[in-house]
């Protein structure tokens, strides 16, 4: 396979996917050098940069996504307005997992000053934002619980690591 | 006291008691000290009961809250109640810091998610896979499960709790009553042996039934697919030696 | 509206919508000469022309699709992931082994309100997702199923501990 086959096979995978496509997926798929298919990324991230549709390194792979400058028009013409929203509970909550994982329901519930966050953990769950993923070793062996992958693509971060430190938001740990 | 149609504080926005504290705080730049407790605990109070006046169903969380405020500003009155004070001082701020440290992280999310909000992925997707969509199982396969579990739990408490917790019947009590019922009749609708029960009973039914017929004990007729099921007395079928028969169930 | 403008806008609309866009819709939403639509698309057209991204004419409108020389490699790409998509009947099927193991396929049936699951259970041996673990003390002892490994691997599951209790879905026992 040729550089500008294997380019064109990667963009019509990504371009056809519905969501983010790793590297390793391609690579196993195609049974191809790993450098080869970045270097190819690389490329088409290049290519795109300047177009309406951007190629965009989230949660961990790649996906085609409309470029934010051009967002109203793409809005309006769809007619699609308020998008993912959340409460400023639910985002207080997603912060602590985000930032803390892994934590109980327990350890959320005190760091907000309240009894209880299982209604709000419960939406998340559902919402594929978070996951149980574990139990901690402690009396009840309560749930632990991560944010997923899905979390990483609706908050368009490609790993945990974008997250800014509170040293980077100028607030002393 | 202040005029509270001025205060910008949302009194149906609150996340939780740190949160409705700090915006408190914040508003009137104070900071938790033995002079300012009385003013923060009589300010906090106020907006409670404004919410309780809006019909805001205000959660336990933020009276708790205010009776840690009540005791702080008691303890403060009392000079020896002083070191008792600071403490709980300590603690207040220590909590409110670290509130504060979420709300930080908070509004980062919010930020990136407004970003990502602004981007489409692509909306329409060749067929390449199944036409029939499956759900698709991703990280969260256990909680996908675990919420189809509890929903039929939920969904088979509301018609037949039986059936969720032990059942009623064992599969010997619902033989014993289909050889009751055949004793001296030879043809039986399935109808009549299921009249007026419920539901678990009736799956309990259809599949002792189902037993017997493989057992020769009775046959089944149907005369067409959804038509009603005829049972009648078989070759194997004898009351005399229903207990023999019946013991094998569990 | 510069021309590169109008060029990002009706890219991103294009790929965005899930089905073709009419040159009319455009013209119409954006209140622009039919001339420069026409001009931007056969533009659009020339540029994706080499890609394994296609603009094409189709149903009075335009759409991007995947390339036809390419097209083999996007659908087994996407079909791989049929592996671990199931229907929620099957799914259901899954819940209840996961949380009752060992239970026979009467009860099965029970639980879902069903006649009969023998076909899904069929479909699930074979994917290797639940085994037979012995048989009932019962009358025609009937087959016990268990999940296996393969199951956790599936769901991501560690352990079937993992699995959130009932309590925790907010389902009193």
């Amino acid at each position: 396979m040729n550089k500008n086959g294997l380019k064109k096979i990667i963009e019509a995978i990504l371009f056809s996917a519905d969501s983010p496509v790793t590297i390793k997926e391609i690579v196993s798929f195609l049974n191809v050098e790993k450098d080869s298919v970045e270097q190819v990324l690389t490329q088409l991230k290049e290519e795109y940069s300047n177009r309406g549709v951007h190629l965009v390194a989230i949660a961990g792979g790649y996906q085609f996504l409309t470029s934010p400058d051009v967002y109203n028009y793409v809005a309006s013409f769809h007619k699609r307005g308020t998008r993912n929203s959340f409460s400023k509970a639910a985002l207080e909550t997603l912060a602590i997992i985000a930032y803390r994982q892994p934590v109980t329901a327990q350890e959320i519930a005190a760091l907000r000053g309240v009894q209880s966050v299982s209604q709000i953990l419960r939406n998340l769950l559902e919402k594929n934002l978070i996951k149980i993923a574990g139990r901690k070793d402690v009396v009840g062996r309560p749930a632990l619980y991560k944010t997923t992958k899905t979390f990483l693509e609706t908050f368009g971060l490609n790993s945990l690591e974008d997250l800014p430190s509170l040293e980077e938001l100028g607030v002393e740990e | 006291m202040d005029n509270f149609n001025s205060i910008e504080i949302e009194l149906d926005n609150f996340t939780g008691p740190l949160d409705l504290l700090l915006q408190l705080l914040k508003k009137h730049k104070l900071e938790i000290s033995d002079v300012s407790i009385s003013e923060i605990t009589e300010k906090y109070s106020e907006i409670l009961k404004k919410m309780q006046e809006r019909k805001l169903e205000v959660a336990g969380d933020y009276f708790v809250m205010a009776s840690t405020l009540m005791l702080m500003k008691a303890k403060s009155l009392i000079p020896r109640e002083k070191e008792a004070f600071e403490e709980m001082k300590e603690e207040l701020l220590f909590k409110l810091e670290e509130y504060e440290k979420i709300t930080r992280q908070a509004e980062v999310l919010s930020v990136f998610l407004d970003k990502r909000n602004r981007m489409w992925r692509r909306g329409f997707k060749e067929d390449f896979a199944l036409k029939d969509k499956g759900v698709f199982v991703q990280e969260n396969g256990g909680y996908v499960l675990g919420n189809l579990y509890s929903l039929l739990i939920k969904r088979l408490k509301a018609i037949e709790p039986e059936i969720v917790k032990r059942a009623r019947y064992t599969m010997k009590q619902v033989v014993s009553h289909i050889y009751e019922v055949f004793k001296d009749k030879k043809k039986v609708r399935f109808y009549e042996i299921v009249k007026g029960r419920d539901k678990s009973f009736i799956v309990f039914s259809f599949s002792s039934v189902l037993e017997l017929i493989k057992e020769s004990v009775l046959k089944g007729v149907q005369t067409s697919t959804f038509s009603e099921i005829i049972l009648i007395k078989s070759r194997n079928y004898s009351y005399k030696n229903r207990d023999k028969v019946i013991s094998r169930y569990e």
